[in-house]
This record gives structure tokens, sequence and C-alpha cells, in this order.
């Protein structure tokens, strides 16, 4: 081997220097590695405890009572009349013989939903034609019980809950559960039923509806107005002072906090135009508002990434401006604007701060069935929830958010999916 | 005929126009020699009937629904309560109310005028309905006049093709404009209702106040009102929250991006970085459940363990969990500006035996400075922006603290407290949510303004 | 550039025409459920009754905003009309600056109807002996200033670090209340009822509540801030825990928690009165407050339901001893009180405060 | 030692332009190789049979060569040859291209830098690089060069730093240049100037070996002519291989020439013997114009 002189590189020092690198360098990696795994967790966390939490929101405790529809009960001219609560305590009251005293009674009569009146009264005036038979009915079992069945809330006192449920209940409720008369089912009042203040009542259609109507004045207004705005500043805007303020302008209106565009929305839309409050149609122009900036900024992205040759292609063809860019341009832009209408619109879906400010707040149990009707939204519903003090409402939060999670989750998908299948690298 | 039949009259008779116009087109191109003789190809002939039909009937439609009603009841309660006082726009909503409902419905409130209200009724609906008919007519009217007369001009002269790109034009610079209108409403809205609370209250007692509290200012019976709109503990509460937000963000949002951009195969990253971008599309109220209801309690559990007394709404819970929101946002800004670095420097410094590590903490990393802190800055914005996580997990009580195991309130939640459900326009309260919302406005504009400059500088940088 | 400036200015003119006129406009629009508005602390009540109205109606479901008593009544008296509230709930009585203001804006005639009560308890673990306060003794120990224990008709700081201190007959354990911040209505009617209850009872103090009533708000309603007094959030399950952890700490919330969680909380005795049912409804537990709503009578018949809804809510069924807004945690009137003012609200009876 | 095909198969498939490369008579090569073992005492790093594959692409296939002591070797060839590709695995930086596989063996002072206990920082220290494009760090002229050193712990204090930095700038002939600018930024400087800042950050290491990508292909004439000077200087001290397009240069500052094409070694020796006589066809066809 040839004889070079002992060079820096074979020094003692060298070395030594060399493994302490070594060793910051494999720290370093360490760290890079810890923080992502602590991003993975905080998602890992964040979905499994909400997922825990909400599962049970889809299935209810139920009650199954032989209720015999005693024909004495009805009078012919007004099914409404009749006492429906009656029918079911005197049912439940049936397989307690041994319960007798008024104040043991209306403890045994809270097992079932306060609701079950109506969902009875609801069956019956649908089909009269169960007067004078016996029908074996699930209905519906308090919150607590539900609770109490699921998650065992209540049962002692170290889960916080004890008082809710009497010794008594507790009794009642486990020689029923071993009769096989509770069950859990699926829960259709969730998907069907507006806000209540029972939870074994409460449902979310009436938010999903205020949530469509808001989305859809948000869609209808900011994908016309964005992709128009953006065509204009991207193709067609001289540069100037003005365009350039415009540009920066949209840019910051971005990353405006959404509570302010709540400021805008209430002072703008129900202060100075007198529009009502609480209503979907006020929720989607401000939404609209918000998400503007992000369809125009977006679309500009889309247009900018169509390369100057098809433009300049279409030119020399002898078309206008306003032709290439309407005929040649928007289409092969449009994958990447819908892209960004999606993300925007997404981000409008969970919105909730501004939707507070213009009175989407409210306790209402009415489905709305159009934009000028007062109703909340899937965000609001949540955030309303949160605030009940009864235990079931953290399940039915939970999975609201879970809806509206898969909701979001869903748009991105075919935000993405959008994007693979149409783009196309120039 | 109401308003959406109209519409939809409107835009089948323009889309009638757009054939009859292309169809005249093509048979004046018959007559004078072919297609090409005709200064524009026949369908813009078609497009130029429709819109000159279809943009000025839904212009006076608008503005037609927007002022009739008011022209109307003002006709009737001219007519049937001359001597109402003009100025008493209480006795006016309630007059119009009560019109419009008994029209609608026939019910009648407690009142005692009735018969003159059922007059007065019928004349609305009488009115109404003239408005209506009216209004058919000269939207109809208007429309065909400029539809009609375009398509009797046609020739193989008429400059089809640029009167349409004029009008596409036109309505493509109002879309851009409304951008500009979204940002003057901000400033007016805010500002406007700013000044009057100003009025009320220094700007300088606004701004230096160390007290803040307009709860108890609401009655007038309650501890007095002057000197409890201080901003300050506001603000130092929102820079808590985003101080602990920034604390968590930035080394977990800035480490793993460099993992992720640097280190991780791509296996990982594939898995990974969609994972992480998850976090972004959350909407913040299920941050909020989940700081007021798993991450607060845990910490409050903790603290008592350890003999800490960590409030449960302390600033801690709800700004971690801000932070947690912000990841994705740090992360994949810090990703953008470091791969915008370019790889022949990361080879050079690689070249010059530097370590992987040393070529990012020495090489990579300054360079990408200047666009780490736009974003970061950005960041900032967005912590000191964010409403719902604290609105669900910070407290409500203005305490000037800088322990996060303390509750603080922010900037955001005072703004909705105020504003929730009262619409009243005329106490310190509710105006001074509007005084918060513009500092919050000017505070954001700045730091979003300076964020994309530095960003916008730095992207130039490297082409 | 030419075309941008001339198409600008003739939007800018269209624009400024349509916002002109707009305003006018659109502020009609017919109503056909019912607005309510109001107490945080009524909400609960007010919508469990509106749920009930609605599912046993044709009419639709009333539409509930919480806005707090003061900011209910504000936008209740400002304006009769569709576009203002039909009903406000509150947790005080109106006070007659209210009902000049509503008057000032054509609203002369309002129904009261009290639907209820709600106590203040100051409540402790079971696992210790009983407490017996006074409101004087609550008033000495978590005041922020409190008078010179020497006599003299002076304020100092607040002293008191154990319970002994203040009375000397209370136990020999450090005083520490969870209680809700002040944003919270229970604060606010623990500071009137309690706090300045006990307060009064220094003649002294009294006294300046004739020359200056904001100074004696500001000495009767002020709470210590040197950690005596913890504010605990608005969440009163959280406290119940609390206190069941450690068992020397007192708690203060609302009546209804109380009686969910008997079994691991008591309520200290205040004035000789235990905070039970009976003793709250009856008025003798001094800590308590009513509750009321209050209704438009001109919006009767013009919104549809109205009638309907006072009728559901001043039924037995659900304001009744056994009705189910005791369920959700309210107190009943005696049936003397009930049955006053059912026949007040069937009759649309215009409020008259007495004295003020 | 691989064999080529044989010679009848060769004749078969002459005009088989899919079988151009297989043409190749590795026994040209030999020569070279034998050369190689007489000289060991000068030889710094030798090749053999390396092979590199990109994902499905074969980039390099069996090449062998020697690179001696204070010479510049310039590898020259079409677009896409490999001759980059080999460049970079001489010091392995391709090792951060993530699908980028090498097989066979290179050493360094008779150690293979693919084995396992040989650490990859100081190969690299060891062998420098100059690339295509001038890459100065976004810092000042003195912090460029002082970057390698400082990384190394081969300065500790401010005088030796300044004492480095000053030397290499002079010996690339800059410090007359950017005395005076030598903490303002390093991409402020002119294209030549950054080249020849790279190289001096590349000589403040100290290395044995100094691979050149390309370094004057985005510098004008006069700016090359100063690189060219200064590689032929820094012979003396150094070995140096140089990655060229232009066969003027690489007859101009090398002394010996290999010449790749499509991954293979087509020929390598002398540079006045490849340029003037070459043995293969293929070099014949590039040299002179005719090739693609």
């Amino acid at each position: 081997m040839p004889q070079t002189p002992v060079s820096f590189w074979d020094t003692p020092k060298f070395k030594r220097g060399l493994a302490k690198r070594r060793a910051a360098e494999w720290r370093f990696k360490l760290y890079g590695l810890i923080a992502m795994l602590i991003g993975l967790a905080s998602v890992a966390l964040l979905f499994v405890s909400i997922t825990l939490n909400g599962v049970g929101a889809f299935w209810q405790t139920q009650i199954k009572l032989d209720i015999f529809f005693d024909p004495a009960e009805f009078s012919e001219e007004n099914l409404q009349a009749a006492n429906y609560g009656k029918l079911v305590k005197n049912t439940l009251y049936s397989h307690f013989p041994e319960v007798t005293k008024r104040k043991e009674k209306r403890q045994l009569s809270r097992i079932v939903s306060v609701g079950a009146d109506i969902m009875v009264q609801k069956m019956v005036m649908a089909e009269p034609s169960l007067i004078g038979t016996t029908k074996s009915i699930w209905l519906p079992v308090d919150d607590v019980f539900d609770m109490l069945h699921k998650i065992d809330f209540g049962r002692d006192s170290s889960k916080g809950g004890s008082g809710l449920v009497s010794e008594n209940q507790l009794k009642w409720f486990d020689s029923l559960v071993a009769n096989g008369l509770i069950d859990s089912r699926f829960n259709r009042t969730y998907f069907t039923a507006g806000d209540s203040r029972e939870p074994e009542l409460a449902g979310l259609l009436g938010a999903l509806m205020g949530s469509f109507y808001t989305i859809l004045v948000t869609l209808l207004i900011s994908f016309p107005v964005g992709a128009a705005a953006a065509c204009y500043l991207e193709e067609f805007a001289p540069r100037n002072r003005f365009t350039d303020f415009i540009e920066i302008n949209i840019n910051n209106l971005a990353a405006v906090p959404s509570v302010v565009f709540g400021l805008l929305g209430l002072a703008v839309f129900i202060n100075f135009f007198g529009l009502p409050r609480s209503v979907p149609l006020v929720g989607g122009l401000v939404l609209s508002l918000m998400t503007l900036p992000t369809i125009i900024i977006a679309g500009r992205a889309a247009l900018h990434a169509v390369p100057p040759s098809i433009r300049e292609g279409a030119l020399a063809l002898g078309a206008s401006k306003t032709q290439t860019v309407i005929q040649e341009v928007v289409p092969l832009a449009m994958p990447g604007m819908l892209t960004g209408t999606i993300i925007g619109i997404a981000r409008a879906l969970g919105e909730t701060a501004p939707l507070l400010m213009i009175g989407m707040v409210a306790f209402i149990v009415d489905i709305p069935s159009g934009p000028l009707d007062p109703s909340t939204a899937l965000p609001v519903q949540i955030f309303l929830w949160v605030d009940s003090p009864e235990r079931a409402f953290v399940e039915k939060t939970s999975g609201a958010i879970l809806i509206l999670l898969a909701f979001l989750i869903t748009m991105n998908i075919v935000a993405v999916w959008l994007r693979q299948k149409f783009e196309r690298r120039w | 005929m109401n308003a959406w039949i109209l519409i939809v009259v409107v835009l089948a008779l323009s889309s009638l126009l757009y054939y009859v116009a292309k169809r005249r087109s093509l048979t004046i191109a018959r007559s004078v020699g072919g297609i090409h003789r005709l200064h524009s190809a026949p369908r813009y002939y078609g497009i130029v009937a429709a819109l000159l039909f279809a943009v000025p009937a839904l212009v006076v439609l608008g503005l037609w629904i927007s002022i009739d009603e008011g022209i109307i009841f003002r006709l009737v309660l001219a007519e049937y309560f001359p001597e109402l006082d003009r100025e008493s726009q209480v006795d006016i909503d309630w007059l119009t109310s009560q019109i419009l409902i008994f029209a609608q419905t026939g019910r009648l409130g407690n009142v005692e005028n009735a018969e003159l209200l059922q007059l007065a009724a019928a004349r609305y609906q009488h009115l109404t309905s003239l408005s209506q008919t009216l209004r058919n007519a000269s939207v109809l009217a208007l429309g065909s006049i400029a539809g009609f007369v375009f398509v009797l001009a046609i020739s193989e002269k008429l400059r089809a093709r640029p009167i349409a790109e004029g009008i596409i034009r036109g309505l493509m610079v109002f879309s851009s404009l409304i951008a500009i209108f979204t940002t003057v409403g901000i400033v007016l809205s805010v500002l406007f209702e700013a000044i009057n609370f100003f009025q009320i209250v220094p700007v300088a007692d606004f701004l230096f106040g160390l007290e803040w509290s307009p709860q108890i200012a609401i009655r007038e019976d309650q501890v007095g009102s002057s000197g409890l709109f201080g901003s300050i503990p506001l603000f130092v509460g929102t820079i808590l929250i985003a101080g602990v937000a920034m604390a968590v963000a930035v080394p977990v949002g800035l480490l793993s991006a460099i993992y992720l951009a640097e280190y991780a195969s791509a296996r990982i990253r594939s898995f990974a970085k969609p994972t992480l971008e998850i976090l972004a599309g959350v909407p913040t109220v299920v941050y909020g459940f989940f700081a007021a209801l798993v991450v607060a309690p845990y910490f409050a559990d903790i603290g008592a363990r350890i003999g800490l007394n960590i409030a449960h709404e302390s600033a801690l819970a709800a700004g971690v969990v801000m932070g947690i929101m912000i990841i994705p946002f740090v992360s994949s800004l810090t990703d953008d500006v470091m791969t915008a670095v370019p790889q022949s420097i990361r080879e050079a410094s690689l070249a010059c035996g530097a370590t992987h590590s040393e070529t990012v903490k020495r090489v990579v990393f300054p360079a990408a400075l200047p666009g780490i802190i736009g974003a970061l800055l950005l960041a900032v914005s967005r912590a000191i922006g964010e409403t719902m996580i604290v609105l669900m997990a910070a407290g409500l009580a203005a305490r000037l603290t800088a322990n996060p195991l303390e509750s603080v309130t922010t900037v955001t939640v005072q703004i909705v407290t105020l504003l929730v459900g009262d619409q009243e326009f005329d106490n310190p309260k509710t105006l001074a949510a509007f005084a918060l919302g513009l500092t919050l406005f000017v505070a954001t504009l700045l730091l979003n303004v300076t964020a994309l400059y530095i960003v916008r500088k730095y992207s130039e940088q490297y082409e | 550039m030419i075309f941008m400036s001339s198409s600008l200015r003739v939007i800018l003119t269209v624009l400024a025409v349509m916002l002109g006129s707009f305003s006018t406009s659109l502020q009609a629009g017919e109503r056909d459920y019912i607005s309510i508005v109001g107490s945080s602390t009524v909400y609960p009540f007010a919508t469990v009754v509106a749920e009930r109205f609605g599912t046993s109606t044709q009419y639709k479901t009333p539409i509930i905003e919480s806005t707090g008593s003061g900011g209910g009544l504000k936008l209740f008296c400002a304006g009769i009309g569709v576009s203002h509230p039909d009903v406000t709930n509150a947790s005080r009585r109106i006070k007659q600056s209210e009902i000049d203001r509503c008057a000032e804006n054509g609203i002369s005639d309002i129904v009261e109807i009290k639907v209820g009560y709600d106590g203040i308890v100051i409540a402790h673990s079971t696992s210790t002996d009983r407490f017996s306060i006074t409101r004087r003794d609550i008033f000495l120990a978590l005041a922020k200033h409190v008078p010179d224990p020497g006599g003299e008709a002076k304020l100092i700081p607040n002293p008191y670090q154990t319970w002994k201190d203040v009375n000397a007959e209370l136990p020999d354990v450090a005083i520490r209340v969870l209680g809700p911040p002040p944003t919270s209505g229970t604060r606010d009617a623990f500071a009137e009822l309690a706090l300045e209850a006990g307060c009064k009872t220094f003649d002294w103090i009294k006294a300046i509540r004739k020359s200056d009533k904001s100074q004696y708000k500001s000495i009767c309603h002020a709470v210590r801030e040197d950690g005596v007094w913890v504010e605990a959030g608005e969440n009163d399950n959280l406290i119940v825990q609390k206190l069941n952890a450690d068992p020397t700490s007192l708690g203060v919330f609302g009546f209804s928690f109380l009686d969910q969680n008997s079994d691991l909380v008591q309520g200290s005795i205040v004035d000789g009165v235990a905070p039970e049912f009976e003793n709250i409804a009856d008025g003798s537990y001094k800590i308590s407050r009513a509750l009321y709503i209050y209704v438009k009578t001109a919006h009767v018949d013009l919104i549809p339901g109205i009638k309907e809804f006072i009728a559901e809510f001043t039924n037995d069924r659900a304001w009744g001893e056994d009705g189910y807004l005791v369920d959700k945690g309210m107190i009943p009137m005696s049936d003397m009180e009930r049955s006053e003012f059912k026949t007040a609200a069937m009759d649309l009876t215009t409020v008259q405060l007495a004295s003020e | 030692m691989k064999t080529g095909l044989g010679v009848s198969d060769t004749l078969q498939e002459a005009d088989n332009k899919e079988h151009i490369r297989t043409r190749i008579d590795k026994t040209l090569l030999a020569d070279n190789q034998a050369n190689v073992q007489n000289s060991a005492a000068q030889i710094r790093m030798t090749a053999k049979d390396v092979n590199v594959h990109y994902a499905d692409n074969h980039a390099i296939k069996d090449v062998s060569l020697s690179i001696y002591a204070n010479e510049v070797l310039s590898i020259i060839g079409p677009s896409g040859c490999g001759k980059s590709t080999f460049l970079r695995c001489l010091n392995r930086i391709n090792d951060i291209i993530d699908d980028c596989k090498i097989r066979g063996e290179i050493k360094l002072d008779g150690k293979d830098i693919y084995s396992a206990d040989m650490d990859v920082v100081e190969l690299r220290a060891r062998v420098g690089m100059v690339f295509q494009k001038p890459n100065p760090f976004p810092k000042s002229v003195y912090d460029n060069v002082a970057y390698g050193p400082r990384l190394h712990s081969m300065v500790s204090n401010r005088e030796e730093t300044d004492e480095v930095v000053y030397s290499c700038l002079r010996q690339v002939g800059l410090l007359a240049e950017v005395e005076k600018r030598i903490h303002k930024s390093g991409t402020e400087l002119s294209g030549g100037q950054q080249q020849r800042l790279c190289i001096a950050r590349a000589l403040a290491v100290k290395p044995d070996v100094i691979l050149m990508d390309e370094p004057c292909s985005a510098l004008d004439p006069i700016a090359t002519a100063k690189i060219e000077d200064l590689i032929d200087e820094l012979r003396t001290q150094y070995s140096i291989v140089i990655v060229t397009h232009s066969m003027q240069q690489a007859a101009r500052v090398s002394q010996r020439t290999a010449y790749f094409n499509l991954g293979d070694l087509v020929e390598m020796g002398d540079t006045g013997q490849i340029f003037t006589n070459p043995q293969h066809q293929l070099t014949e066809d590039y040299i002179t114009g005719r090739f693609g």
C-alpha cells in the first residue's frame, strides 16, 4: 500500500469527532422520529377517543313492551286524546306486580323514555287497526339507563354518576335485562329526528339539513364567483397596482380569522340588510365570502399550471383571448379548480364560529325545509351538545363528530381522487 | 307568477333567444355567401342575445324584489295610518308585521284597530299583486327589447364576439371585486361599531386597561362600568394560549417535517404525511370537544396527582390542543420551503463530508429560515384568531397572568360570548365585541401581510 | 384599463342603488314559530317545554336562544313585530326600568309568569359532619374586603384563613370554596342572595347603600382573589367530584345537582334552614330565586301557538310537583302560587310591579 | 475480468444497432488494467466491475478503472452514458438517491469505500466534489470556504480558519477578486467566481481526490479558461476526475481519458492516444462527430 503521510483523516482527533458527530446525527434523527410519532399519536388519540365515545350513539338501549291497545282507552273520533303514556306505563308495571306504591311506580316509570308515549301515539295514528290488539314494541329507555346499560355509568359511585339511579331502579332494570327485555338496537331516531333535550330522543337530521342548505348556498355562490375571479385575475387582469392590491387582499382574506367573518355577517347581512337570524341563507352567504379566497387561490394555481404553449397554440390559430381561456384553458384547469372548491367547501362545512355570530346556535327542534327556515348546522349542534349536562350527550356529540368527519374525509378523498385522475404533468 | 317561476321563465326565454339569434345569423350567412363571411361565429350571436335578455332582466328583477315591499308598505301606511309618526320604526315594524301576517294567514294579533288593519292588509294584497304583475311585465319586456333588438340588428358586420366577451369579462371583473367588497365590508362593519364603542370608552382605556369585566357592566345596578373594558388581560390570555400552542406546534411540526422530508423512507412518508394532514382538515369544534372532554380533565387529574393546581379550563389544555391543530400547518409549510431549497446545495454540503443532520442544520435550515419564519407567523395568526377551541376549553374570566396552569380568556372567546344571542348595538358590551374584532383583524392583518411578504420574497430567491 | 374603469363605475352605481333600497325591505316576513330568548338558567326548562309543545301540538317547536336574563329582556323590549321575540326567560324579576323601556317601544302589555324556583346550595362531602353557617359567615369568609374585626367602621383585606377565624363556633378547617365564574347567573345570584345579605348585617355598610350604591355593591359583591375562592368553571359535575375528593372543601351550585348527587354531597344548613325541596319551595331557605317567563301580549294570536305554549308551561304535568320540569331540576311552586300564576297567564294579565 | 462475446457473434450482428454495445472489446482495456497493476504505488482509487441500477435502468455496466495520484482523468461520452453516475459513485453521493443500487468494488487507497467499516463522512471528506452548476451555500464567501474545516474540526480558532480560507481562496485565484467582500453572500458572485469558490470550498477539506462534474458547463469561455488553468495547477497536489461534455476541454486538461457509452466503459487510455488514434469504432465515431 502507498506510504502516504498520516493524513488528518487518520488522526484520533478526527475519529473521536466523527464518533460524536455520528451520535449527533443519530440523536437528530431520533428527535425527528419522536416528533413525527407525537404527531401521529395525536391523530390516533383524537380519532380513537372520539370513536370510542361515539360509536355508542348509533345504538340505543331499548325496552320491549307488549302493549295491549285497549279499545276502552280510545275514543273513535280523537285518537290524539288517548293517554298513551298510561298504556306504556301500565305495560311496564305489569312486569313488576310487587310495585304498588305511588312513589315507587313513578321511579319505575322513569326507566322508559319520556318520549315513548309520543312514539306510541304516532304508531297508532298511522295504523288505527292496532287498537284492540297486542303488539311488541321496542321503545327507548331513559338516557340514564341507556348509559347504565352501555357503560355501567352510574352503577357505582366511583364512576361519578351515582345518585341518578336509585337502588330499586337498578334492581328493576337488572331484572328486565335478565328477562331479555332490554337490548341495544340501531338508533334510528338519531338520524331521523331534530334536536331534543332528551338524549335518547335527540337526532341529527335538523342539523344535517341545516348544514346541507348552508353548504348549498355557499357552493352556488362561491364556485361560480370564485372561478370567474380566478380566471380574470390569472388570465386577463393587467399587472398593475390595483390588481396587486386585489391579490394581496385575497391572500390576506384567506388568513383572516373566521370569527371576523361572523362579525361581518352580523353587521352586514342581519343588521344592515335585515335578513332574518338563524337561517342557512345568511350562514351560506357568510361562509361563501369566507371560502371565496381559498377557491380563487386554488383556481389561479390550476390556471397557472396550464402551460403557455396551450394558450399560444390557440391564439396562433386566431382565437381571441376570451375564447382561448374559456374553451381551452379553463377545461384543462377545471379538475384543479374543483379540487380547490371541494377543499374550501369542506372547510366551510366544519366551520362553527361565524355561524354562532349569526344566531344559528338556537335550540331548534323542527327539521328545516329550506334555506329560509331557522336551523343549526352540524358543527354548531356539536357545540350545543357539548354544553349539555346529561352524560349521554357526550356519546351523541362524539357520534355527530364521527358523521361530520366522515363527510369531510369523503370530500377530501374525492378531491384527492379528482386531482390524481385528472392532473396532468406538463 | 312568483319570482322563482319568473327566473325559470327568463332563463328559458334566454336560451330560446340563443337559438333564434344563432338561426338568424346562419340565415344571414347563407345569404351573404357562407359562415366565414360573418364577423363572428354564429353561436356568438346566440350568446349575446341570451345574455342581453337574461342580464338586464335578472338585474331588474333583483332590484324590484329588494325595494317593492318597502314602497308598498309606505303607500299602505300613508293611506290608512296617516297620523303615524314616520320616525317611529317600532310602530312601522309592528304595523307591517300585522298587515303581512294577516294578508298571508288571516291571523290577527291582539290589537284595537283590527278593522283598519284588515283594510290595510287587503290594500297591501292588492298592491302586491299589482306590483308582481308590473314586475313580471317589465322584466320580460326589458329583456325582450334588449334581446330582440339585438336579434333584429344581426348582420354580417355586427361584431358579436367582442360584445359577448365584453359582457363575460364584466361579470368576471365583478366577481374579483367581491373580494374587495368583503374586505371593505369587514373594515366598515367592524370600524363603524368600534368607533361607536370608542365614543363611550376611551381608546386608551381599551388598549391599556388592565381589567376586563364587561359582564358585570351590563346591568346598571351592578358594580360600575368605568375602566372595565381594558383589553390587556384578553391579549395576554390570547398570547399565552397561542404561545403554548406554538411551543407544541413548532418543535413537533418542524422536526416531523424534517424527518419526513429528509429521513423517512418513501413508504413511511406516503403514510405519515397524509395522516398528519388529516389534522388540518378536522373542524375546530372537534378540537374544542377533544380539549374540553379529554385533554383538560386529564391535565387537571395529573395536576391533582402531582400536587399542582391545574385549572379545569387551563390555558395549557386549550393551548396544547391548539398546538396539535397547528402541527400540520407548520409541518406542511416547512416541508414546502425546505423542499424549495435546491438539491444541489445539499449535495455540496454532503460532498464536503457533512453528515445528513449537519447538512440540515447548517445549510438547509438556515437557507429555508426566512420561509419558515413566514410560515410560523401565519401559524401565529391562526392561533390568535382561533375561536372554537378556546371557546370550549378556555375560561371566561379575564385574568392577567402568565401561568398556563390557570384559566385565561381570549379575544375571540370574548367576541363570541359578548355577541351570541344579543343583537342590540347600543351598549358598550356588544360594541366592545366589534372593537375587539377590529383589533383582532388589524393584528392578524399585520401578521399575514408580513408573513406573505416574507414567503413571497423567499420563494423568489431560488427562481 | 379603460374597460375596467368604465365597467367598474357601472357596477358601483348599481351596487349603491341596490344597497340603498335593500335595507328597507326583507325585514318583515311571516313567522309561524314562537321565538324565545333569555336566561340560561331557565333555558333547560324552557327547551323541554318547547319540545313537548312541539311534539304534542300541531304548532312548530319554538326556537330558543340563550342570551342571559338582561340580554333577553333587552331584545324582548326592543319592539313588537315579527323580528322581535315573543317570550323571554328570566332568572330574576323584570325591573321597572325595563318595563319603561318596553313601553317606550310600544310594548305596553307584558304577562309575567313565575314558573318555579332555583336554590343555590353550599354543599360539602357526605363524609363530614353537616355544616351550619349563616350568611354573615359566608360574607366574612368570602368577601374581598371585610369590616375590621376590631369593630371600627372600616374595611380591611380579608384576613380569615379558617372557618374558626370567621366564627368561633365553626370547625377549625381551612376555608376553601369552589364556585362558578362571574359569568354564571348562579354566581350573580349567590353574590346577591348570600354575600349581600350577609354584608347587610353590618349596619354601617348598609348605611352606605343609601349614600353610594355602587360602593355598597362593590363592597358586598366582590369575592376574594387570594385562592380561597376557587373558580371551578361552569361544570357543576366537576365541583361535585372535587368535593368528594376533598372533604374540607365547600362548593356552590344549583339545587338540582345536590338533588342528583345526594349520596355524595350534602347541603350546608344556612341560617338554620337546610336546603331541602320543601324549604326552598316555601321560601324559608333564603338563597333561592324565582324563575320567570315574560310574554308579549300583543304577539298572542299574531304568532300561532303562544297561548298553547303558555298552557303547556303552566300545566301540572310540566311545572307540577311530579312534572317533567322537576325531573330537570326545577323546584316547583306551591299549589296556590301555581294556580294564581296560571290564571294570570291564561287571562294575559299585565304585570304590575308593586314596589321597586 | 469478464470476457466479451465471441468474434463470430459480433460479426453476425455487426449492423444490428441494438447490439452495438456488445461489440466493445474488453481486451482493449486489459492494457490499462495491467498498467494499473504495474504502477501500484501511484494508484489512488480503483473501480472494479462496478454496476449501477436505478430501479429498472442499468446505468453502469461492469466498469473497471483506476485513478492515479497527481493526474487528471477525464470521462467523456454522450449524454446519459453514465459518466456522472459513475463519478457520483466514487464519493457515494449517490447514496442519497433511494433506488440507486451499486454492485462491484471501489477502493480508495486500497480500502473498499462501500464496506461496512468505511465511514461515508470520511470518504466524502477525502474525495471532494465540484458540481455542474455553481452551488455556493447562501452564506458569506468566508463561511462557504470555512464550512468543511469547521465541520471536521480541522480548525480550532479564528486564525487557523483565516489561514485555511485565505490560502484556499488564493489557490483558486479568487482572493484578490473577493477580498473586499469576503463576508458578503457567496451567491452574489459571478458564475465563474462562484464555481471557483466551490472549488476552494472543496480544497479547504484537504481531499485526496477531487471529482468534477462538468464544472464549466454553466460558464462562459473566459471563466472556463480560468477554471481549466486552475485544474492544471491543482494536479500537482490532487488526483482529479473530471466529467466533461467538451472534448477540447478533455484534451486540454487531462492526461488520460475514458470514453463511456450507454453505461459501458468503451475505451480508456492516454488522452493523446484516445483523440488521435482511438482503438474502438464507437470512440472514433464520437470523437469525429459521427455519433448518433
